[in-house]
């Protein structure tokens, strides 16, 4: 655990220092008004991250999120197009999204087929979903009511709800994961699946379970992403599967599983949304983000890594010469 | 007197193994019955029936004459049987409370973990055994010793009446193994019945009131302890008597193989130094954790020494691989040989012929052919049953694997070979069998390193004995200093009685 | 087994095999891709009147030749335990490189050469950082994703190198004899070279092993660094032999380039019948997976079916051959 | 026997391409002979439109009219459609010359660029900050259209071009874009999205950042997309031409191509039925007609055309 807590705060060290260096030359930037622009504009990046590592907890990895994010946003302004009611199309979105999570997971329980294989074939199965139900039409800002566009940025005590949706989350998986059966058992499972089945955990639906959380986060964030940006279409978040794994390892969730916190990983999603909102302000061209996020990926693993690894047993020190 | 728990016609198979046919098990209220048999005789498998792990084919289990079954290790822990697993199975990323209540743990009011309850729980339980751990530790950061009292908390967690001990003290040390021994009287008072698995015998006739015995996934027979004798046992395990466990041996002793001299390493041993002859069998002795078994992976290129000097034939020779080490002629039979030895996946003679490749490939292209023979030549010398060379490894039983792990070192011909707890978890039959073979290789010239926690095994085959503590050598005991005695007092530091 | 055993017993002498080499044939994985193939084939030529035609097949070839090229490499990677997400950005990278060297005035031998030799320093990167320092392949690998194409980007911006000399084309645009282009003859070479390593060589045996238990494979003498660096350099040389040939099939060079290749590589390994844990899988399976993935989008783009339908396809395709098996045998 | 025409977009479901299809269905009804694949990739990238080539190919389609998603990557595959006969065009977005006949601008690059930036300029007689959000890096015609604006830049004083971003025709990439664009340039006055992507989704950052009246979205956009925008007043006014006329006149062109009543060179008027004829440059391009300028007075008329 010290460990850990170890690496959360250098973590957000790193963070606080490259907002510093950013404020030095521009000010403006850490102006609390454009701080919680950059937390919203990471927003969705947080909520699929905490889907995300928490199937990587349990030894899987989940790259159908993205278009589950997709297809889900898209049925939202269908439905929305359809005169569907905000709260039920809320409901809908979540469901759907857990039940797409929960084909993964039957797949990965029931067949034993591994996760990579699983959804790298549901990835493409659930984008081309959408282009099969709307014929790759794009649902357009003047084909959404206005309510179903306000919600995600309606101002609630200074933040937008979807900040708020993204802090609701936070703290509900914080308590999930730490203070509950299931919780833990998503990291008994990732830590030794072995032990998982002697102390009377099913690892598949442990497994099952964590691809329905990641599934419904990625509809919630589907609907979310649809009304913000208000345009649907086939390609949306598409490679955002990659961003949200890079947050997740970057935030100290070993890709072996078993071990990670929702904190970590809020910090790594925040560390590479606040890279993305510093560069065009520091004026370095956009056309260096990539590089610069693929180099933070790489030194997080070999930090990580190097902080994982055994010190030794130093059996010696209690065998002095006499 | 009632059994609290019996099994009646249970049978489990794998995909190949009939693991058990129709067994019966009895275990009574405040007695502890030691469950007997040769590896692979299926007792772990039975434990793995009454703990929910495996739902048998066939057969009953009762449990106060009620019959039930067990979907799951949750309805087994929920009817009162719990049991601490031949392999430790715990989480290194959970604390000490944690993994003690993991699956049952105490729940505030709002349905959250209560933590607290959890924690003075777990000090609770853990002052029971004896051990004054701190619950919030985190498990991955304790030694062995800890780990399994930790494993042994759990098991009382649950409040269980039925008690599964499965070779509880094979990674256990002297010391501990008494603490357990005591433990076991406790829950015996306490009225608990206990299932108690071991190869030992010492230890089975010490604790136990009863014995079942199983046989290639049978049952043999069962009874009173003291109703039986040691030879009536080991009979009616293997079926046949097995009067002499140590081979003679020609102690033909040659010139000087392998010198090792002021041998470091950062973290594990120093000051390592002995000379190894043609034709010896050197025993190395120390408790769990001595360092012995890093000292031989250093000498076979696995982990970097930081000084010293290895002379072979006298000549100096720096190791850096294990590829080095088969070249030098040092080859390692590792202990563990699930992780280390055996390639579970791959063809049995794929196993053996892997390190010799060089030896049966052309410029790099294999020659199966040449494979095959040198396969054919050691398994047969091994008397390896299969049935058939590209059969895979993983089919096999422990010990035919085990001979398969041998045979692939034997096959690069080597001119040292260290086995490490070559008899570990080893049943009589095939352990008599692995002694003869290693005087069989010390009498054909082969200069032999012996690692063994066992007291009569060392003193039994070895020539000379080192003993190592806390990562050097304390002792080099030959000739009349051969004593268990002596063995003992220098692995756990006790000064020489006056 | 156990009557077997019994039998053995008695004789001692335990027999090379028990299945002759054809009725294990029988019974793989690459007999079921073969069917599937066979199948797409035939419907293929059933649905439409213009892929039965030796010029319009030969076209369809450039779908998946370059991919192959890199899923052989890929195919022994994954079979040794580790993968390797950042080939299409090598070949990003490579063709910038190769651009470059371009504009500096090279002539086809200088760029083969500087694109070989830059996909080799990539490949060097990630044997480096997972073979040299431990680090867990499938992360490196998504961050030398970024990091790669994210210098191509630097180095391009909105630009695009064009204008390669004349008879760089030959190697994506070229035929070698007939309707067999340069890149078909190259896939065909690169896939017996695949195979020779694999199944013929001691390296290939390291790979299976290293993939069944690298902890076992090390206490045997194998050189595991040795072999998994070995690997991520032969990934990058085969990016780098990709990245020539489609930079000479388009003409020109976009950072851009080759997005999303290394799913659809990865997707041609897997359904090949390489077991994505590690171990086990051929270079036949990969071989006949390539042809299968070839021939399928033909087949849907000879329809005008919308490329995402044949991804849904291939999606269900991939999901399908492992599942039916296993649903067949009750798991 | 019909003449296959196959309408190569650069993917499918933009509302614009889908536009130009029904104009290619209209020109298909007119001429009688002819049958319109209306086809692409799902996502703008030039390795899915060489595969859809390469199947159009196979075919034996009698021409190709493309808008390519890069101007050098497909050239290759063009010109081998070429030399198996079949006649390749361009519209909307070009193909470098080795890969087609011609080219069919939507309208003359200089006019557009020199709107784009008049648009911008009508509303800021004081002058100010303005940026560009363009498309993909790679899309030729937007990045010609900014070459010629960058051109005529000086002959609007006080109108300072601040920064050229890339929202990749993303809806969401081009939103961030945009927001970034009005955190890093607090004077901005206006922002020119010469792509209906683009302005769209730049129109929607504007409105959520609170920010109508004050920056001013415009360039090129769909009167359908931009109906809201343009009554909410984040933008005053854009221009577009008419996609159905664009993809209505390269049809007809392709045909007359196709059919050899007209050749492509230098100088060559090639008919286009109701828009006329298109008289080929130097380079063999040719624009189709004048962007048209929307706001609020004609808006409601045009938005439920296209
Ligand atoms: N998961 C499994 N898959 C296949 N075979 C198995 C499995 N588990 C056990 N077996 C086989 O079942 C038989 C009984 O094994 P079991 O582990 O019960 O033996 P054991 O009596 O506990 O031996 P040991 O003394 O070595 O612990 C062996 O032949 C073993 O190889
Ligand atoms: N203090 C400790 N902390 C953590 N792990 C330990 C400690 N002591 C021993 N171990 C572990 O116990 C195992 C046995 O240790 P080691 O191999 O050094 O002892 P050995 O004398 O060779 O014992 P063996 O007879 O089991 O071979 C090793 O895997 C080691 O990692
Ligand atoms: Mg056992
Ligand atoms: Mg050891």
């Amino acid at each position: 655990m010290s460990i850990l807590k170890h690496r959360e705060a250098l973590l957000a060290l790193a963070i606080l220092l490259l907002v510093g260096v950013v404020a030095a030359r521009f000010p403006a930037f850490v102006r609390p008004g454009n701080l919680a622009n950059v937390f919203n504009d990471t927003s969705p990046l947080i909520l699929l991250a905490i889907g995300q590592m928490i199937v990587i907890l349990t030894k899987c990895i989940d790259l159908s999120m993205a278009a589950t994010l997709a297809l889900c946003g898209m049925v939202a302004a269908l439905l929305n197009g359809a005169g569907v009611p905000l709260p039920l199309i809320l409901v809908l979105v979540v469901v759907l999204g857990g039940l797409l999570g929960a084909v993964n997971g039957l797949l990965v329980w029931k067949l034993g087929i591994p996760s990579i294989v699983v959804t790298l074939g549901t990835m493409t199965i659930y984008r081309g979903t959408i282009f099969l139900i709307t014929d790759g039409a794009w649902v357009n800002a003047h084909q959404m009511t206005d309510d179903f566009k306000a919600l995600p940025r309606a101002v609630i005590a200074g933040l937008p709800v979807m900040s708020w949706v993204a802090l609701a989350a936070i703290a509900l998986f914080t308590v999930l994961l730490t203070r509950t059966p299931l919780g833990r058992s998503f990291y008994a499972v990732g830590g030794n699946p072995h032990a998982a089945v002697y102390t009377g955990i099913s690892v598949g639906r442990t497994q099952f379970l964590a691809f329905v959380i990641a599934g419904a986060l990625a509809g919630l964030t589907g609907y979310l992403w649809v009304a913000r940006y208000a345009v649907a279409y086939v390609d949306i978040a598409s490679g955002f599967e990659l961003s949200v794994v890079a947050a997740c390892v970057i935030g100290g969730v070993a890709i072996a599983g078993g071990a990670g916190s929702v904190i970590g990983t809020v910090m790594g999603a925040l560390f590479l949304g606040v890279i993305n909102n510093a560069l065009p302000v520091v004026g370095i061209s956009p056309f260096w983000q990539l590089a610069i996020s693929g180099s933070a990926i790489v030194l997080a693993v070999a930090f990580n890594s190097a902080q994982n690894r055994p010190a030794g047993r130093i059996i010696l020190k209690s065998v002095e010469p006499r | 007197m009632k059994p609290v728990l019996s099994l009646r016609g249970i049978s489990k198979s794998f995909p190949g193994v009939k693991a058990l046919q129709g067994v019966q098990l009895d275990l009574y209220p405040g007695q502890v019955t030691a469950l007997i048999g040769e590896n692979g005789a299926g007792k772990s498998t039975i434990v793995k029936v009454l703990t929910g792990i495996y739902q048998p084919e066939e057969g009953s289990i009762e449990i106060d004459g009620t019959p039930i079954r067990f979907a799951s290790a949750q309805d087994a822990s929920r009817a009162g049987v719990t049991a601490i697993h031949q392999e430790t199975v715990l989480f290194d990323e959970l604390s000490v409370a944690e993994n003690i209540w993991l699956g049952h743990a105490p729940r505030t009011r709002f349905g959250l973990i209560d933590r607290r309850a959890m924690r003075t729980g777990a000090t609770r339980l853990l002052a029971s055994i004896g051990a004054t751990l701190n619950p919030d530790l985190r498990l991955g950061d304790l030694g062995i010793a800890s780990k399994h009292l930790v494993a042994i908390a759990r098991a009382l967690s649950t409040e269980a009446r039925v008690v599964i001990l499965d070779e509880p003290t094979a990674a256990l040390s002297h010391k501990e193994i008494h603490e357990l021994y005591d433990l076991v009287e406790t829950l015996k008072r306490q009225g608990k019945a206990i299932l108690f698995i071991s190869h030992k015998f010492d230890e089975v006739f010490r604790i136990a009131e009863r014995y079942t015995v199983f046989r290639d996934g049978q049952f043999v027979g069962e009874g009173a302890m003291s109703a039986v004798t040691e030879g009536e046992l080991v009979q009616m395990m293997v079926g046949r008597s097995v009067d002499q466990i140590f081979p003679p041996r020609s102690h033909n002793i040659g010139p000087p193989v392998l010198t090792v001299a002021g041998y470091c390493h950062p973290t594990e041993f120093a000051d390592i130094g002995f000379t190894l002859h043609r034709g010896e069998i050197l025993g190395f002795y120390g408790l769990v954790g001595a360092g012995r078994s890093e000292v031989m992976q250093a000498l076979c290129g696995i982990t970097t020494p930081s000084k010293g000097a290895v002379r072979i034939d006298g000549e100096v020779r720096v190791i850096r691989s294990t590829h080095e080490a088969i070249a030098a002629g040092i080859v390692y039979v590792p202990e563990d040989r699930g992780r280390q030895g055996a390639i579970r996946g791959l063809p049995i003679f794929q196993n053996v012929t892997l390190p010799s490749l060089a030896r049966t490939s052309r410029n790099g292209f294999l020659r199966l052919a040449e494979e095959f023979r040198l396969a054919r030549d050691y398994t047969r010398r091994l008397d390896l049953r299969a049935s058939s060379l590209d059969q895979e490894l993983g089919l096999l039983s422990g010990g035919n694997q085990q001979k398969v792990v041998i045979a692939k070192w034997l096959a690069t011909k080597p001119r040292v070979i260290i086995l490490d707890e070559p008899t570990k978890g080893i049943d009589i039959g095939s352990k008599a069998a692995v002694h003869e073979f290693m005087a069989e290789l010390a009498a054909e010239g082969l200069a032999v390193i012996m690692v063994s926690s066992e007291i009569p095994e060392v003193l039994g085959m070895s020539d000379r004995v080192i003993v190592m503590r806390e990562g050097r050598i304390i002792d080099e005991v030959a000739g009349d200093r051969m004593t268990p005695e002596t063995l003992v007092r220098a692995a756990a530091g006790i000064a020489e009685a006056a | 087994m156990t009557e077997a055993a019994k039998t053995v017993a008695t004789g001692r002498a335990i027999p090379d095999r028990l299945q002759s080499r054809t009725t294990r044939a029988l019974h793989s994985w690459e007999t079921i891709l073969l069917v599937v193939a066979v199948l797409v084939f035939v419907i293929n030529s059933f649905a439409s009147p213009y892929f039965l035609n030796a010029w319009n097949l030969s076209d369809a070839t450039f779908n998946f030749t370059e991919k192959a090229m890199i899923a052989f490499a890929m195919a022994m990677l994954i079979i040794a335990g580790e993968i390797d997400l950042s080939v299409a950005s090598i070949i990003a990278l490579v063709s910038t490189a190769m651009g470059l060297a371009m504009q500096a005035g090279a002539g086809v031998p200088v760029l083969v050469g500087v694109g070989l030799a830059t996909g080799l320093f990539c490949g060097a990167v990630n044997g480096l950082l997972v073979a040299g320092m431990g680090l867990p392949s499938i992360v490196v690998t998504i961050g030398t994703m970024s990091l790669f194409r994210g210098i191509s980007y630097i180095v391009l911006g909105d630009k695009a190198f064009t204008g390669y000399p004349d008879g760089f084309d030959f190697f994506g645009q070229g035929y070698v004899w007939w309707v067999f282009s340069f890149e078909l003859a190259l896939f065909a070479v690169l896939a017996l070279v695949f195979w020779t390593l694999l199944h013929r060589t001691n390296f290939g045996r390291a790979v299976y092993a290293i993939g069944n238990n690298a902890t076992a494979a090390q206490f045997s003498g194998i050189r595991v660094a040795r072999v998994r660096f070995t690997l991520f350099l032969l990934t990058g040389l085969t990016s780098g032999i990709a990245a020539i040939c489609l930079t000479s099939r388009l003409g020109s060079t976009r950072p851009s380039i080759a997005t999303g290749f290394e799913l659809e590589v990865v997707t041609m390994v897997v359904l090949g019948g390489v077991s994505i844990l590690g171990g086990s899988g051929t270079i036949p399976g990969v071989v006949l997976a390539a042809l299968i993935m070839g021939m399928v989008t033909f087949g849907f783009g000879l329809l005008n079916v919308p490329g995402i339908v044949m991804s849904i396809f291939l999606g269900l395709l991939l999901i399908g051959v492992i599942a039916v098996p296993r649903l067949i045998r009750g798991r | 026997e019909n003449v296959k025409i196959a309408l190569l977009v650069k993917a499918l479901g933009i509302g614009f391409f889908e536009a130009a299809a029904k104009g290619a269905e209209e020109a298909a009804t007119e001429l009688g002979d002819v049958e319109i694949i209306y086809t692409g990739p799902t996502s703008t990238t030039a390795e899915g439109q060489i595969e859809v080539i390469n199947a159009l190919i196979a075919q034996g389609v009698d021409a190709i009219a493309i808008s390519a998603n890069d101007p050098d990557a497909v050239a290759p595959a063009l010109k081998k459609a070429m030399d198996r006969g079949i006649t390749v065009i361009s519209w909307d977005s070009g193909v470098a010359p080795a890969g087609r006949q011609m080219h069919l601008n939507p309208s003359s690059s200089a006019l557009i660029g020199n709107t784009i930036i008049k648009l911008a300029a009508d509303h800021m007689p004081d002058g100010g900050d303005v940026a560009i959000l363009s498309a993909t890096s790679t899309s030729t015609n937007q990045n010609i259209w900014i070459e010629e604006a960058t051109k005529v830049l000086p002959n609007y004083p006080g109108i300072n071009l601040v920064a050229t971003v890339y929202g990749d025709d993303l809806a969401d990439k081009s939103y961030r874009e945009a927001q970034g664009l009005m955190s890093t340039y607090p004077n901005l006055k206006a922002i020119i999205a010469p792509t209906t992507v683009g302005i769209l989704a730049a129109s929607q950052a504007v409105t959520d950042a609170g920010k109508i009246g004050e920056i001013n979205v415009t360039g090129l956009g769909l009167p359908s997309e931009m109906a809201g925008a343009v009554e909410s007043g984040a933008t005053v006014s854009f221009a577009i031409w008419n996609p159905i006329d664009l993809g209505y006149s390269a049809t007809m062109i392709a045909y007359n191509l196709h059919k050899g009543t007209a050749t492509a060179a230098p100088g060559a008027a090639i008919p286009m039925g109701r828009m006329g004829s298109a008289t080929l440059d130097d380079n063999n391009e040719a624009a189709m007609s004048d962007p048209f300028t929307y706001d609020k007075s004609n808006i409601a008329e045009f938005k439920s055309i296209f």
